[in-house]
């Protein structure tokens, strides 16, 4: 299993590794059983802007590298801009990932759109209908068999 | 990179300068099909019959009852089907343990499909098979016991002679798959009642993609790869000559003075171990005592192992999470489940095993180099995060 | 012994100096287990891929249809047994050809002892399946054929892109064993529509004890060797790196520029064979067109094939009387049962097959010394004794 | 499959090859289908010692050694001698046999008793009850399944 240097470069030297006390949606996804969560702060402005991201992540090289990608996909970007953000996109700017490291860039692209329905629930605005269902374990669905 | 400590040599090991000088002459210059009459090609087969004698004699077993394979896999999968194949009249029961190799597990499941009803004996925290239960699951219709020697991933000894003791009360066969076991354990199939063994050279300093079976004389299990005369008849193929010979040679040497080698691996182990359980929240799996002489395995709570193994790598330290083997799988390791441990810190696990080439040097450098790496990892887990929360 | 000359190619091949240089760095150097994470396990991963690569290339084929085997019988193991498992349900129906190697054979008549029935083609005199026969044979259950591409005794090239095509009509599967053809026949799988090739990489230069099967994308057989999920989950067992490495660079070398290597094989080949068919009560074996660039296939009447092999070793000079792989067993060769040798003729074959490494002043080496050799075991054998009396 | 140093020396240098044409005795066994055939000749003095012996051998270098030892163990010796020659003596006398090929010594013994009997038959006595009976293929079925 080989990781492209771009995996290499944000696994050992993550983006915006952290947390924000004061974020305004926080999403985690994925769970231990699987081997990966990750979790991720969103600093929203008035005009929509994501000012500012930051993510942890208990996971492998890729989970680690798709996160660290993820958060500067987003970062200045609007909203929409966000929510448009698909697992493609992720291993796009990563050159690549290995079959069976896919379910990772699901999984980044599910924690966007979780701190993004948490940020529409602290609104009180149903997430749903804008950010659609995340689902528990899409991303495990994606394990193949060893 | 400026160091380079190679600790995994559970998942392979480097061919060595007295087994590569062996092999050499057979690519090039020997190069003859044993099974021709030419000078070249008995040349080669009286290698074959030297790397037999040799392997033989490592197991206290006859040349007659060493059959050459492609590896331990092979040898697994023919010993565990064709035993079953063999005795269908008898019974269709096996009994083996919830953690063996993949070569013997996926070879029990595709029996069950076919119709073989197998019992997996537990292995407790401990990670040792307790030989009453081999004793309870025996069935009349049993026709086959395979238990390895030693676990692959976290090095636990199992009793082979006890096991196999019972079986032979029992009349039962009795197959171990002993390919971490060779070099680090001393062996005789006849004293300890193993009626097959499988073995695979790379681990024991010899090349990849050559095993042997031990079959003992008088059993007779149908060929997994039919074909040519080959192997008297119950292994079809050209001979991997070079790869034999290296066999031969490594097991040769890595079955003399075990006692003396161990004692010095051991002494490297222990001063990791002790240095790593210092560590917070880090635990050894697996009997610290009857455990293979290099077998280092911990799990470290809210971290994942293969960001561990890849920070590692960068610090120029070859160490692996779980078998190598099943890598490309991200099921955490079954071995692990097995022993109890709950799945995220099974995830978390690192296996370091030692040989004799590594140094207290080595030792040093791993404890000074991964407590800062458990650190960093941990910061940014949120799992840890959790764990400390709880604490 | 003053002279060595080396006649046997069919049987086996030395390694050459470039795969020898290709697969030294593998044993002590890039040793790391292919499934592993850190450099030295990469560096075998990716050195597997470049021999996927490269085996595919040689084959018209994509690096995700090539599996790496043990060899040529494996390869033939896991075909056969694979696809009549994976067909179960469709039909037991196979069939096959008279003179396959033992690999194939015993495969099918293992699949006969479990009920699966099999239809072996006629090759004719000239050692050669005709389609027409193919066509007739295939019936509505008929699952797989399998027709060797090159015969390893006589040399005859089976017209397989036609056989392949009467297949794919009939939508029934198709596999060939290429073991003696690579390297000597140009071969495109797609364009020949083959859906299943074996090799083995000791018949080309390359290492004993590796090999590999082609299965076209989209086949789907179970697997023979069961375990870690090497080979994508198809063949378990840790990669014998060093050999597949040497396969690719072997394989690589073998399809390069064929046809110009044949040519100066050709003329040895037919000056030897106008030779030896001076000597009285000699016959070539097999089609005199329709055969292997380096193959010759002669039997001598009155005397036995093995006396002959020993003659001539003593002279230098290495052949083989027959299949080398079997010569363990005594019985004639079924090849030339095959194409209607009557069986003292059978036991007084010949088979000489050339290399590029093989030069003009070998052929007369050969032809000088063969017919005194002949001329000896004429004139000790009963057998000849009654021939020359009834002529 | 190797041979002793004895068995190719005898292979090398066959001892008492040919034919002799006033034999007091001549037998051949084997058959070609299998690949040996061994034609033994004797020529036996009135005290009943057998005074030469040649032979003619169609088959594998074992046959022909055989053939040759076997030559060599009868010649000189009286009948009585001859008749105890068995298969295990021809083998040890040429060091060994490779299993695949003992069946050759059991084709020597056989010639030697078929010549015996021969020599018999000319004089008008029933070989049977002195030499035994000769199977045809009893060589043949020690061949062992390839
Ligand atoms: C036609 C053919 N098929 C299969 C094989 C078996 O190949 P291997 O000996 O590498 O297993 C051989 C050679 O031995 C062969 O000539
Ligand atoms: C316990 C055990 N059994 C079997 C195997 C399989 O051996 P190989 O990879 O040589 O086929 C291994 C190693 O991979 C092993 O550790």
């Amino acid at each position: 299993m080989l990781y492209s240097q771009k995996v290499m470069d944000h696994f050992s030297n993550p983006r915006n590794v952290g947390e924000i006390t004061d974020a305004d949606g926080v999403g985690e996804v994925g769970n231990p059983r699987c081997g990966d969560i990750m979790k991720m702060y969103l600093k929203i402005n008035d005009a929509g802007i994501i000012e500012d991201v930051k993510f942890k992540t208990f996971g492998c090289g890729a989970a680690v590298a798709t996160s660290s990608i993820a958060t500067e996909l987003i970062k200045g970007k609007s909203i929409d801009d966000a929510l448009k953000l698909t697992n493609q996109a992720v291993v796009e700017a990563l050159d690549g990932l290995p079959p069976v490291k896919l379910h990772c860039s699901v999984l980044a692209e599910q924690a966007v759109k979780s701190a993004l329905a948490d940020y529409y629930r602290r609104k009180g605005i149903d997430p749903e209908p804008i950010v659609g269902k995340i689902e528990d374990c899409e991303a495990c669905a994606l394990h193949p068999q060893g | 990179m400026s160091r380079f400590i190679y600790a995994d040599n559970a998942a392979t090991t480097a061919v060595s300068q007295p087994v590569l000088d062996a092999m050499l002459p057979y690519f090039a210059e020997h190069y003859g099909n044993p099974s021709s009459i030419y000078s070249i090609g008995r040349d080669a087969h009286t290698a074959v019959d030297t790397a037999r004698e040799q392997t033989a004699a490592a197991l206290g077993a006859l040349p007659e009852e060493i059959y050459f394979t492609s590896g331990g896999s092979e040898a697994d999968n023919w010993a565990i089907r064709g035993a079953a194949l063999a005795n269908r009249k008898k019974g269709r029961h096996i009994i083996s343990s919830v953690f063996e190799h993949h070569a013997v597990l996926h070879t029990l499941k595709a029996l069950e499909k076919e119709g073989w009803e197998v019992t997996y004996l537990k292995v407790y925290e401990n990670g040792i098979v307790r030989p009453d239960d081999l004793r309870a699951a025996i069935r009349p219709d049993t026709v086959l016991v395979t238990i390895m020697y030693a676990n692959n991933e976290i090095g636990t000894i199992q009793p082979i002679p006890e096991l196999a003791g019972i079986c032979h009360e029992k009349g039962v066969l009795f197959h171990t798959d002993a390919v971490q076991a060779i070099g680090h354990v001393a062996i005789n199939v006849k004293e300890q009642g193993i009626d097959m063994l499988s073995l695979s050279a790379h681990k024991f300093h010899g090349p990849k993609g050559t095993g042997a079976l031990y079959i003992k004389k008088g059993l007779r299990i149908p060929n997994l790869i039919e074909g040519g005369a080959q192997e008297r008849g119950h292994r079809a193929g050209t001979e991997n000559v070079a790869g034999i010979v290296g066999l031969g040679r490594a097991i040769e040497i890595a079955c003399k003075d075990i006692t003396a080698r161990d004692e010095k691996v051991k002494l490297l182990r222990d001063a990791l171990i002790d240095n790593l359980l210092k560590i917070k929240r880090v635990r050894l799996n697996g009997d610290r005592l009857q455990r293979l002489a290099g077998n280092v395995n911990v799990s470290v709570e809210g971290i994942e192992g293969e960001s561990l193994l890849l920070m590692l790598d960068m610090k120029g330290v070859c160490a692996s999470s779980g078998s190598a083997c099943t890598s490309g799988s991200l099921d955490p390791s079954h071995v692990l489940l097995a022993i109890g441990l709950p799945h995220e810190v099974a995830h978390g696990s690192l296996r370091l095993t030692l040989g004799e080439e590594n140094t207290m040097a080595d030792v040093n450098y791993i404890c000074e180099v991964l407590p800062s790496i458990i650190d960093r990892l941990r910061s940014m887990s949120p799992v840890w995060e959790k764990i400390e929360a709880q604490a």
